[in-house]
This record gives structure tokens, C-alpha cells and sequence, in this order.
């Protein structure tokens, strides 16, 4: 009985460690190719350089482009499925009746299944010339309309996992905080959503990992065009849709251009982890105050 | 106006709005899916689903793709659920509050966050040639199963979270050990809210079509795959390349193919939304 | 003593779960400025009766209601009453302490900062007052910014009484208010409970005999959803016509 | 329909893996797809990783065949012999890129390769931005460009064509390495000019202009010649049609199914080429690499 | 009367929640076949003593123990003791009602059920001996298997106390058990804590000094983490030595 719990733990132990492995793998990968292209190009001008060519004659290796890229349509994205996807939640979790909410949540989570290039033409075919009816000047490729489907995308990620975390409040809370006179929106935002913080939380932050790490919609629909702007009207490009380019391109593999993805990934790897970092930080920060 | 007035405007507010932007969802979910059947449902027929890929669009059919994507989810969810829920549970009811713990969470939120292509670079290098697994269905599932361990993770943490500690007292007072206590009281409570994380993962991987590429998954395979070690291709990666076809009738196909990767996926989710949907009419505190 | 003013009233109350019928044609006034105590086995639905006095049963999915509950003579269960105001008139304390997750202090003040008071001073002094009338000033006056689910099950529900005080109702209803408390605590609280009567009308449901002697003027006696008997605790401990009521009050049942 | 011709040839055995560029994807699709019909027991795999995947695993010695949008570079070719492999290249057909404006600009008619030239080298960025400044009396107005992803043989291609060095080009233009979403760009954008895949030119007339292109050498056609299957087949239109290449390792072509399978593959790829949207090259030209091809297995075979 | 043998025994026990020192050298010695008392104001520290007595408060972070507690002579708190062993041996009734979301017959033979016991007779017969025991059978029977969620706060209280004997434990530590109770149902666990003292060793946490007095034969007085007085429970409540025992059970404190 004792051995055979050991056993369990231990198992359970190297699941959990299989993640370590899995990091360890990524940063492998990427550092192995990333050695070599820093031994040609210096982190200096990497950092610093505002400009992103490495694919032409005149190569500069300025990552901040494809970083502003990225950041913006994140940015975008979470402005659009946060409210929109937190509102979902407590509307369905306390204002709903059960069989609404029971049928309208997995419908919602149908959006996470449609496959990003749908969205992608969405975004390009459907979105952006709407778009260009009220903002005169948005360019055909553009982060604002990839940005925004990107949020629509990602609501369900946030509606559903929030909506659970909500709905894992025990009821006497709830009943507590109506028997105070609260008004739906006070119970939610007053007790509910405070109570449920943690996961609402891990909800966004998993929202936004999606975000980041989403490429064919927005190399579909955001350009492919470098630029260091923090404008949502013009082309630019994320450091995904970079990667996923060159390495389905016809980029000769071990090349230096081709070497550049791998830098890439390792400052997109850098950069979750920072962001992964300050979240934990404010959770920890945040929970600490009532737990 | 007084205090109370305003307030009940505010809640009504809300509420207008809580349908709006539910509705939004809702819409946008629609046109997607009216646009998509409107393109593509009258190319669904016998011949579709039971076609080797062609040249000739109305002559192509998703034969091997659709086959190697219900494969590929279905080795995925063998090999991802069982580890997931696994390290879930350890980190939450077995971690003591350590720098380790802290380390392994933050590590799982952030390979949440490592783009898909990334994970295919991955599985290419350890899978793929290390392993020798070749552009196997095998090894496509391990790299998928990687690239959504995080959110099995995840999900099933904030799950088991929820179940109140009252329960885990109750069960360790009548003697049950750790692991008991999880298997029968834990897990059970939880498992609505796991399930959640089983459909946005599934979700996640089934639409995966570069991390695919990279790893050698196929576009052109006339034969179904019969065992996990078989070449294969899936529908993304199918759908990918009719929609990057100029003739029209691609596009066509494509948007077909779409739906039936969509019914996969509802079939699939159906079904846990179903089991969803049953333990947590069981389980209200 | 003069007739006083009904202040709430059930017509005929019929109330279900689902296809349970859990309470079967009450019909009950609570006095204006009375402690009205509710007595029963465990199951009859004193819980349940007390619950849809504030309508808190309405969030119990197929939960329904027949009959009337009039508050200050108005059917609480019209469609226009809003049930916010309702609760804030009709304050409520549960059978298991739920404090927010929240700090002491914060529990306290929760009800009059969503009414929107914002005045610091006013809302401490009011914690300060609360907290002293539920004898629980002492023990946390050190940790108000705590959090309060570190206290004791008893410091819990106390806390959870004077968040309840702190938006000033006109009827408190209370289940069990002081099952989870000590002695000290229950003499506490019963005292305060006649201080409160003065301006409060007050619905206790309890299972101490003792307790719903020493500090009840009406007694109702609840048995498998119905209500038995109800009348002067007085005359419903010492003369009760219901032999069933008999039985209970002299331990004598089942 | 029927699994396998009149003809078919059922003691072939064996798998041949194919992987590499996503252009020449649709023909070796289409050749695979018949030969199917010719040896059944034949199992043919195509994959899409890029020309630049398809040669890191054809230089690995993974695949029998690489599609490629473009030639070989140096460093794969040395990794190919690093790890003992000989391969041979041959064209199987033309895509021709197609210079493009929207339907409603009325005031090209035609353009000079060195106009192009000038609006795309890289000296141009952020100079050459209206469309009078390439000629005075086109109008006062934002020029947009559109073109292929810079990592893309395309833009490889058209660099090398247009400016003279491969990948020396301005860098702000809308690029998409999908053709489908720069027709798509140019055919909603009044200032646009784009160049894209013969191919989707063709698929999407209706919503586009195409631009004639003048060389300036009389020598191939003269004057400003547009690009159609005939103009391309015989080289007048230049210099924008690139060849597209497939490599056969020289130990699969020591089996006797893929030599199968590659004849099989010229004596089709005229036809099936240009029936998914390419331009077959001239015959001789076909008769050159067939023959480039039987040196090539003989010399297999004897190693 | 002799002298019993000591089943359970604090020998100088600090407790502490992070800094905070919740239990001040404690000693005390629970008899076997006896039933002793925990009583004292809220927050004095019976819960948190109750639960270091089968190691409940393992899974609190930052709660730790100084001293020792023997079961049966040997300290549970080393390192090879097997809490899980332990708590077979040591049962336990918390303070809130806390049965599994899983049916009624599920929720009593859940403890047989992971002992890796199958028997489907054996299961229903303890089930229903314990749910009599518990005077819950007659109403449960019928819904044996239906959640036990839907019961009221009394009967899962009662549930718990039935699941708790169904795994025969020989120490069964109560932490109020009955404060959730009705009168009828009270007395009914306290016939049967009396029956149960023939075989088990019984710590009981009450705020009810009636009931202290009725079924304990040892009363610890707890006072601010300390124990201030532990004597025969006839004693301690007709000639206490301390004052603040004095004063607690007389009401005359604070
Ligand atoms: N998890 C915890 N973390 C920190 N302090 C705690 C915790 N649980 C209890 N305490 C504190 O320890 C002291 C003793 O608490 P305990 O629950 O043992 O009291 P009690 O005597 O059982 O009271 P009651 O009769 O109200 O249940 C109290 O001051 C309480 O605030
Ligand atoms: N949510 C619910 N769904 C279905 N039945 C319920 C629910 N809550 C209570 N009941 C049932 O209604 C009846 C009355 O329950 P109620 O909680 O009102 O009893 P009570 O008199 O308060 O008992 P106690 O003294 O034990 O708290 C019981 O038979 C109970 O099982
Ligand atoms: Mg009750
Ligand atoms: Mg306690």
C-alpha cells in the first residue's frame, strides 16, 4: 500500500517533470542553432537594431520589429476577448438560467475549433475592408483586424475557463453576498470574480499564450512586414508568422537567414517567460491579500 | 436618482450588455458557419469522404486526411490526457509550496506560450530523428501531445482547485490515503472542469497543421495509415493547401473539408460536453 | 398587550424542490419589533421556509413557490419587487458561516460600500459598532485587514452577524444563528438580539429549546413541511395542543 | 471510378517519399496522382516543407525525390556529398510571374523591366512611393506594392530577374507568401501593382489587370509582351518565368519503381503541368532532361 | 474505578499556524473507553487540538507541532507513522457537514470502500447499521441513492457521523458534532457516543456545557490556547480549580 503510493507520487512526479523535459528540449533546439547565429551577428544590434532584414541583400538583425509586432496584435487581441470574454462568463455564470448557459458555452467553445486560417481569410476578406469603410487609410494588411478576430478566437479560452472558476465559488458565497442586498453585478464583480481571481487569471494568461503564439491568422492577415510601429493601421509582422514563413520557406536550412528563426524563438521563449513571471508575481501578490 | 437606482441601471446595464457580447460570440460563430456551409456543404458526398487526393478538385477527396486526423487526435489524447492530468494533480496536491513548484509552474504557463511551429522544430529533432520515429503518425502525436500538455495542465489544476478542502478532510479522516483521496474524491469532483480543458486542447490540436509540416507529416498520401508508425496527412494541412490552390474549386473543397473538420471536433466535444455537463449537474456544493 | 403590526406574513405557502413538495400550505404572521423562533426536526423545512422570506431560494434551480409572502402587507414574490432591495430590507444569516474571502474589515462594510458609501470614517465606525455588538471587536481589532477566513468557526459566523447588522434591516432572518458559537458568545448574541427586537423583527430558526424559550415571543413548531403549531412560546412550551409539538418539546419523539 | 488503368502495372513495389517546395507541389501531386493509375502497388508520399526542407532532407539522405522552387545552394549541395549523395536536378515546367495592377487603373499600359527595376531595388525604399514618379504622366498618387514573402523562391527569383542580385530588394511592400492573399490585396487596392504565380492570374482575370512587360531585347519578342502560356513556352516573355526543378537522389534511382515513376513523370508533366495552372516548357527541352535522366539512372546503376 | 489506560496522550504540545502559537504546552491524557471534553470560548484552540490528535493539520501550510502526542504509547507524530493508518485507527466529525458529492450509500461505505472491502452484502449492512445508529436510516432509506447534497445541513451532519463509524475506528474525535443538530437528533448521537464508549475512545469538542456534562466523563477547559483545567468532568463543573473555569461555566465570563 505505502510502496504503491510511493509509486503513484513518483509517477505523477516525472509527469510533471516531463515539462522540465520538454523546456529543456525547446531551449536545446533553439540554442543550438541560436549559438551559431550570435557567433555571426551580435546581440548588441540584435537588440537594438530597429530594423528586421535578414532575408535581403542589406541584412540587418534588429529584433524590436517583430517583437512591436507581436506585442500590438497580442495587445488587440486580449483589448477585444477580455472584456468581451469576462462579460460572457458572469453573464452566463449569473444572470443566465442553467439550460442557456448549458447550451451556449459549448457553442462559444466552437470558436477555439475553427481552424486559424479561416479566420485569417476572415480577417482579410471580410473584416479589413469593413474596417477600411470607417477608417480611411487602414491598409489591407493591418494588425487592428487580425488583432480583433484573433480576439474573437481566443473569447472561448476566456468565457469557459472563467466561467468555471466562477461557478467553483461555493454557493454560500454568493448567497451571502445577496443576502446583503447585492445586485447581480455587485455579487459578481464584488465577491464572485475576487473569489475566483486565480482562475480568471490562468485563463487570461493561457488566452494570451494563445495570442503570442498564434501564426497563421495573423501571417495571413497582419502582413508580413517587419516594422517597428506600435500602429494598428499598417503591415506588420510577428515574430510567429516570421518562423513558420522561413521554416515552410525555401530558405536553405542552416543558413544564417535560416539560423534567424531559431533566434527568434529563443526571444519569444524569453519574452513568455518575463510574462510569465510578472503574471505569477501579481497572482501571488494578489492572492496573498486574501487567502 | 438614488444609490439603488443606479446600481440596478448599472446591473441592468450589464446585463444588456452580457447579452451582447454573448450574442457577438454567437454571431460571429454563425457567419463563420453559415459562410462555411454555404461554400462547402454541397461539395460533401460519399465520394468526398472516401477519395484519394487528386489534381481535379471535384475529383479530390479527404480520404487519408480525415482518417489520419481521427489517429492523430486519438493517440494524441492517449498520450496527452494521462500525462496531463497526471502532472495536474501532482502540482496540486502533491508540490509543497517549493522554488520547484514555482519553477514548474511558471515553466508550464510559459511552453503555454511557445508558438506551435516551435513544438514541430521540437518533435523534428527528438521524435522525428532522435527517435527515429520518422514523420510517423507517432510522431506527430508526441508533438502534438506537447504542444497541449500545458493546457491539460492548467485546466486541470484550476479544477481541482475548486474542490474544497472540506472533502479532502472528510475522505483523510475515514482513512484514505493521498492518492484515494484524489481517485475518488478529487478527480470525480473535478472532472467538469477538466473536461473543459480536454475540449480547448482537442480544439487546439486538431486545427495544428505546421507544427505537422515541420515534422513531415504529408500532403499527398493515397493510402489510409493502418498503425501508429504509418505516414500520414490530416485535414489542416489538406485544407492549408486547397485554400492556397488559385483554382477556385479548391476553395470550394477546402471550406468542405472545414466542415468536416468541424463535425469531428463537435462530435468529440459533443461528447465531453455531454459528460461535462452530467457531473456537474452531480456535483454543486 | 396590544395587537402589533404584522410585519411578514405567509398565505398558504407551498414550496418545492423539483417534485418535493418541502413545505405544505403555510400560513404564518411575524409581528412587528418580535422574535419569531422556528422549531422542528432536522428536515422539516424551517431552513427552507426561513430562505423564502428573502427569496434566497430563488437561485435553487427548480426551486418554485406557491401562496403569498407579504412583507410590510406587499407579496414579495410580485414581479416588480426588486429582490436587492428586498434583501437589504430583509437581511439574512446562514446556517454555515460563508465570509467573503476577503478581509475582516471588508466583510463588515461589504453591504453599505455597494450601496455606495464611501465615506471612510463612517464605514470603520460602522465595523467598529458591529463587530462590538457581536463581541468580536476584541479578538480582531488587531487583524481587521486579515483575511477572514483565518478566524475560528465561531469568530466566522459572528463576523458574518455583524456584516449582516451593518446594513441596518428591518427583518433579520437567522438560521441556527448560533449553532457554531460557545456559550459566552450565544448569551452574547441572544442579548443582542433583544436589543435588537427594539427595531428590528427578527425570524430565528434554531434548535436549542432553551434558546428559542429565553429569547423568542412566538414560537413556530415545523414538522415534515408543515407547520404543526404556531403561538406565544410561552403557551406553545407549557400548554401546546399539538401532541406531536408535545412530543418534541419534552424530547419524547420519534 | 476504377482504382487502376487497363495497363497498370501491378508487379512494381515499393514507397517513394517525396517532400519540398509547395509550388511544384501540385505537379508532382497530379504525376503521383496518375501513376497511381499505373502501379498501384507503387505508394507515393508528398510532402510540403519548403524548398529549403525538402533539400535538408534530401541531402540527409530522407527522401527519394525534392520538389524545389529553386536551385540548390552551395551549402545543401555540400551537405548532400557530406553524406555521400549524388543527385541530378531537372526542370519540369515554368511558372510564370505575372506582373498585376487593379482593373480600374487605366493609366498603365505597360512597363520596362528597368522600371521595375527602379520601383523595387532596394535604393527605392521609402523614395519611389507615388505612382508619377516612375513615369510624369501617370498620376499624383500612392503607389502600393504587393509581391511574394521574402523568404519565398518566388521573391528569390524575381529579385535575381528584376534587380540583378537574388534578394536585394526595398522591403516596404505588403508581402504574403500565399498568392491567393496578394490577389486578394491587389484586386481591392485602386494604387496597386503586385506580382504573383502565372496561376493565379489566370484564376482570377475578372478581378485584375495584368501589366506587359517590355525587356528592351528585341532579341525574345519585341515591344512589351504579356505573359500567356505561349509567350512563356517559347521565352518571349522575359524575364519573368522560372524554371521549377525536382532532384532525384542517385540511390532511389537505383530502384526500379522510382526510374519507373520518373519516366513515367516526363512523359505526363506536359500535359498534367499545365493542367494545374504552370506552363510546360518547350518539348526539346522536355526531350533534354529525359535524357539527362536516363544517363543519370544508367550511371546509378553501374555505381 | 480503576484506572484506565491512557489511549491518546499530549505530552507538552505547541502548535503553531505560521508565527502565531495556537496551543500552548499542552498536556493531557484521553483514557480509553471514555469520552473526553473539549470545551472553551471560540478561537481558544479545541478545533485546532482536536485535529493535531489525528494529524488533520498536516495539510494546513504552515501549521507545525512541538512535543508529542501518543496513541497507544507510541508517538503518532514520527516519521514511519502512516497518517493514513492513523486515521483508520483515530475517526473524526468535523464542525461543518462535509459529505462527498456522491450518493448517501456512497458517502458511508466510501471508508470500507477503500480498504479494497467488495462485498456488496457486507457494504449495505453496515451502511444501513450505521445509518440506524445515526437515526438516519428512516429517512434516507428510500434515497440511498441519491446525492447527499440535497440533504439538509442535520441530516449530512448526521451522514457524516454515520460514515465515520462505518470504518469502526477505535478513537473517534468530534468536533461538535451536534451543533448542527436538532434536539431529538441530539440526544439520539448522545446515546449512542454513550453506547459507543463501551468500545471507542471519544474526544468531543462542544460549545454545549449541558452537554459536556451529560456524556463526558473528563472535561479539558481551554483558554487562549492553554489549557487551563482538565479534570473528571463532575469535578470540573461542581468544584473547578480555576477561576476562568469558574467563570466559563457559570456564563459569567468575559
Ligand atoms: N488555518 C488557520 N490559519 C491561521 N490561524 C488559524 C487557522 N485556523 C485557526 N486559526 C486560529 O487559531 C486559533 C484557534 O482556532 P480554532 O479553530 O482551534 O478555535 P476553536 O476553539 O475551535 O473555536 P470555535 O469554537 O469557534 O470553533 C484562533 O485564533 C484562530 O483564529
Ligand atoms: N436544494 C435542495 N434540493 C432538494 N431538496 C432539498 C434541498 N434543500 C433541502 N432539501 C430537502 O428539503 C427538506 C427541508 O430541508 P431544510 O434544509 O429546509 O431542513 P431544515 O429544517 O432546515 O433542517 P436542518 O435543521 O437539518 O437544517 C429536507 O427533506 C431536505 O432534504
Ligand atoms: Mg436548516
Ligand atoms: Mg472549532
Amino acid at each position: 500500500m505505502r510502496t504503491s503510493e510511493k509509486i503513484i507520487e513518483g509517477l505523477l512526479w516525472l509527469s510533471a517533470a516531463i515539462t522540465i523535459l520538454v523546456t529543456a528540449g525547446i531551449i536545446w533546439v533553439l540554442l543550438s542553432e541560436t549559438v551559431a547565429f550570435f557567433s555571426e551577428v551580435s546581440i548588441m544590434s540584435f537588440l537594438t537594431d530597429t530594423e528586421w532584414t535578414p532575408l535581403f541583400a542589406v541584412k540587418r538583425f534588429g529584433i524590436l520589429p517583430l517583437v512591436a509586432g507581436t506585442f500590438l496584435t497580442t495587445a488587440i487581441a486580449i483589448a477585444v476577448a477580455l472584456p468581451i470574454g469576462l462579460t460572457i462568463a458572469i453573464y452566463l455564470n449569473e444572470y443566465a438560467n442553467a439550460s442557456f448557459r448549458a447550451v451556449v458555452k459549448p457553442l462559444l467553445e466552437i470558436l477555439a475549433t475553427i481552424p486559424t486560417v479561416v479566420y485569417g481569410f476572415f480577417a482579410l476578406t471580410v473584416v479589413t475592408p469593413f474596417l477600411q469603410q470607417i477608417i480611411p487609410g487602414l491598409a489591407g494588411f493591418n494588425a487592428l483586424s487580425a488583432g480583433m478576430v484573433m480576439g474573437i478566437m481566443i473569447i472561448p479560452m476566456i468565457s469557459s475557463l472563467s466561467e468555471d472558476a466562477i461557478s467553483a465559488v461555493p454557493k454560500s458565497l454568493r448567497e451571502a453576498a445577496y443576502g446583503m442586498g447585492s445586485t447581480r453585478l455587485q455579487t459578481a464583480f464584488g465577491v464572485m470574480v475576487p473569489a475566483a481571481s486565480s482562475g480568471i487569471l490562468v485563463s487570461i494568461i493561457l488566452a494570451i499564450s494563445r495570442a503570442v503564439g498564434e501564426t497563421m491568422l495573423v501571417a495571413i492577415a497582419a502582413g508580413q512586414q517587419p516594422r517597428l510601429t506600435l500602429n494598428p493601421l499598417v503591415p506588420i509582422e510577428t515574430m510567429t508568422t516570421y518562423i513558420v514563413q522561413v521554416s515552410l520557406g525555401d530558405v536553405p536550412h542552416g543558413s544564417l537567414e535560416y539560423r534567424t528563426i531559431f533566434a527568434v524563438g529563443i526571444t519569444l521563449f524569453v519574452f513568455t517567460f518575463a510574462l510569465n513571471n510578472i503574471s505569477f508575481w501579481i497572482k501571488k501578490k494578489y492572492q496573498e491579500k486574501y487567502d | 436618482m438614488t444609490n439603488s437606482d443606479r446600481n440596478r441601471l448599472k446591473d441592468k446595464a450589464f446585463q444588456v450588455f452580457g447579452v451582447f457580447c454573448t450574442f457577438i460570440g454567437l454571431a460571429v460563430l454563425a457567419i463563420f458557419l453559415i459562410d462555411i456551409l454555404i461554400d462547402g456543404l454541397g461539395r460533401i458526398n460519399w465520394e468526398f469522404l472516401n477519395n484519394l487526393p487528386s489534381r481535379r478538385a471535384h475529383r479530390a477527396g479527404i480520404y487519408t486526411a480525415w482518417i489520419g486526423t481521427l489517429w492523430i487526435l486519438l493517440l494524441t489524447t492517449v498520450i496527452a490526457f494521462p500525462l496531463g492530468i497526471s502532472a495536474g494533480i501532482y502540482l496540486e496536491e502533491y508540490a509543497k509550496k517549493s522554488r520547484m513548484a514555482t519553477i514548474l509552474e511558471i515553466n508550464i504557463a510559459n511552453l503555454a506560450g511557445v508558438p506551435s511551429i516551435i513544438y514541430g522544430l521540437l518533435g523534428l529533432e527528438i521524435f522525428v530523428r532522435l527517435m527515429a520515429l520518422g514523420g510517423s503518425l507517432l510522431a506527430g502525436a508526441l508533438t502534438l501531445s506537447l504542444l497541449i500538455l500545458p493546457i491539460v495542465i492548467v485546466t486541470t489544476r484550476e479544477a481541482i482547485k475548486a474542490v474544497p478542502r472540506s472533502i479532502r478532510e472528510g475522505s483523510f479522516a475515514l482513512g484514505a490515503s493521498k492518492w484515494q483521496t484524489v481517485w475518488h474524491q478529487v478527480l470525480p469532483a473535478s472532472f467538469g472542469g477538466i473536461l473543459t480543458g480536454v475540449i480547448l486542447a482537442m480544439s487546439r490540436a486538431v486545427g495544428e497543421a505546421a507544427p505537422l509540416i515541420v515534422i513531415g507529416a504529408l500532403a499527398y498520401v493515397p493510402f489510409a495509415p493502418a498503425s501508429p508508425m504509418d505516414e500520414f496527412t490530416v485535414l489542416p494541412i489538406q485544407i492549408f493547401n486547397w485554400i492556397s490552390r488559385p483554382q477556385a474549386a479548391f476553395a470550394t473543397n477546402a471550406a468542405a473539408a472545414i466542415i468536416v473538420l468541424l463535425l469531428i471536433t463537435f462530435i468529440l466535444n459533443g461528447i465531453a460536453v455531454y459528460l461535462r455537463h452530467k457531473w456537474q449537474k452531480r456535483i454543486k456544493w | 398587550m396590544k395587537n402589533k403590526k404584522n410585519k411578514l406574513e405567509a398565505i398558504g405557502l407551498n414550496a418545492y424542490y423539483g417534485d418535493f413538495l418541502a413545505l405544505k400550505n403555510i400560513s404564518v404572521a411575524m409581528e412587528e419589533n418580535q422574535v419569531t423562533a422556528f422549531i422542528g426536526p432536522s428536515g422539516c423545512g424551517k431552513s427552507t421556509f426561513l430562505r423564502t422570506l428573502n427569496r434566497m431560494n430563488d437561485y435553487i434551480d427548480g426551486f418554485r413557490v406557491e401562496g403569498e409572502i407579504l412583507l410590510d402587507e406587499q407579496d414579495i414574490y410580485r414581479k416588480e419587487v426588486r429582490v436587492d432591495e428586498l434583501r437589504k430590507q430583509v437581511g439574512m444569516v446562514f446556517q454555515k458561516p460563508n465570509p467573503f474571502p476577503k478581509t475582516i474589515y471588508e466583510n463588515v462594510v461589504y453591504g453599505l460600500k455597494i450601496q455606495g458609501i464611501k465615506d471612510k470614517e463612517l464605514l470603520m465606525e460602522t465595523a467598529e459598532n458591529t463587530l462590538r455588538q457581536t463581541t468580536l471587536w476584541e479578538e480582531v481589532k488587531d487583524k481587521l485587514h486579515k483575511s477572514a477566513l483565518a478566524l475560528s468557526g465561531g469568530q466566522q459566523q459572528r463576523l458574518c452577524i455583524a456584516r449582516a447588522l451593518a446594513i441596518s434591516p428591518s427583518v433579520l432572518l437567522m438560521d441556527e444563528p448560533t449553532s457554531a458559537l460557545d456559550p459566552i458568545s450565544t448569551a452574547k448574541i441572544e442579548e443582542l438580539i433583544y436589543e435588537l427586537k427594539k427595531n428590528y423583527t427578527i425570524v430565528i430558526v434554531t434548535h436549542n429549546m432553551q434558546q428559542a424559550g429565553r429569547i423568542s415571543d412566538h414560537t413556530a413548531f415545523f414538522y415534515m413541511g408543515e407547520l404543526v403549531e404556531f403561538a406565544k412560546t410561552k403557551t406553545l412550551f407549557t400548554s401546546p395542543k399539538d401532541t406531536r409539538t408535545q412530543n418534541y418539546i419534552t424530547g419524547r419523539f420519534g | 471510378g476504377p482504382q487502376y488503368s487497363e495497363d497498370a502495372d501491378f508487379s512494381l513495389t515499393g514507397s517513394i517519399s517525396i517532400d519540398g517546395s509547395s509550388t511544384v507541389y501540385p505537379i508532382t501531386e497530379a504525376v503521383a496522382e496518375e501513376y497511381r493509375y499505373h502501379a498501384p502497388n507503387v505508394r507515393t508520399s508528398i510532402g510540403v516543407s519548403g524548398s529549403g526542407g525538402g533539400f535538408k532532407k534530401f541531402s540527409r539522405g530522407e527522401i527519394d525525390i525534392a520538389n524545389a522552387s529553386r536551385s540548390i545552394k552551395e551549402a545543401e549541395a555540400n551537405d548532400a556529398r557530406a553524406n555521400g549523395i549524388t543527385y541530378l536536378q531537372l526542370s519540369v515546367a515554368y511558372d510564370g510571374l505575372t506582373v498585376v495592377v487593379h482593373p480600374g487603373n487605366d493609366w498603365v499600359k505597360e512597363m520596362t523591366a528597368a522600371e521595375l527595376k527602379k520601383i523595387w531595388e532596394p535604393e527605392a525604399q521609402g523614395k519611389i512611393t507615388r505612382w508619377n514618379q516612375i513615369r510624369p504622366e501617370w498620376p499624383d498618387k500612392e503607389l502600393h506594392l504587393y509581391g511574394a514573402g521574402v523568404e519565398s523562391g518566388t521573391y528569390d527569383y524575381f529579385t535575381e530577374a528584376i534587380v540583378g542580385k537574388s534578394h536585394s530588394s526595398r522591403g516596404d511592400y505588403t508581402a504574403s507568401e500565399d498568392d491567393n492573399v496578394l490577389v486578394q490585396g491587389v484586386s481591392t487596392d485602386p494604387y496597386a501593382l503586385g506580382f504573383f504565380g502565372f496561376a493565379y492570374y489566370e484564376e482570377n482575370k475578372a478581378k485584375l489587370k495584368p501589366v506587359p512587360i517590355n525587356d528592351e531585347d528585341d532579341s525574345n519578342g519585341a515591344g512589351a509582351i504579356l505573359p500567356t502560356i505561349e509567350t512563356v513556352k517559347d521565352g518571349t516573355y522575359a524575364p519573368l518565368s522560372r524554371p521549377l526543378f525536382i532532384y532525384i537522389n542517385s540511390v532511389a534511382a537505383r530502384k526500379q519503381h522510382v526510374v519507373d515513376f520518373l519516366q513515367f513523370y516526363f512523359e505526363q508533366v506536359p500535359v498534367l503541368s499545365q493542367e494545374v495552372g504552370y506552363i510546360p516548357m518547350p518539348p526539346e527541352n522536355y526531350r533534354e532532361e529525359q535524357e539527362k535522366l536516363a544517363a543519370f539512372i544508367a550511371a546509378s546503376a553501374s555505381r
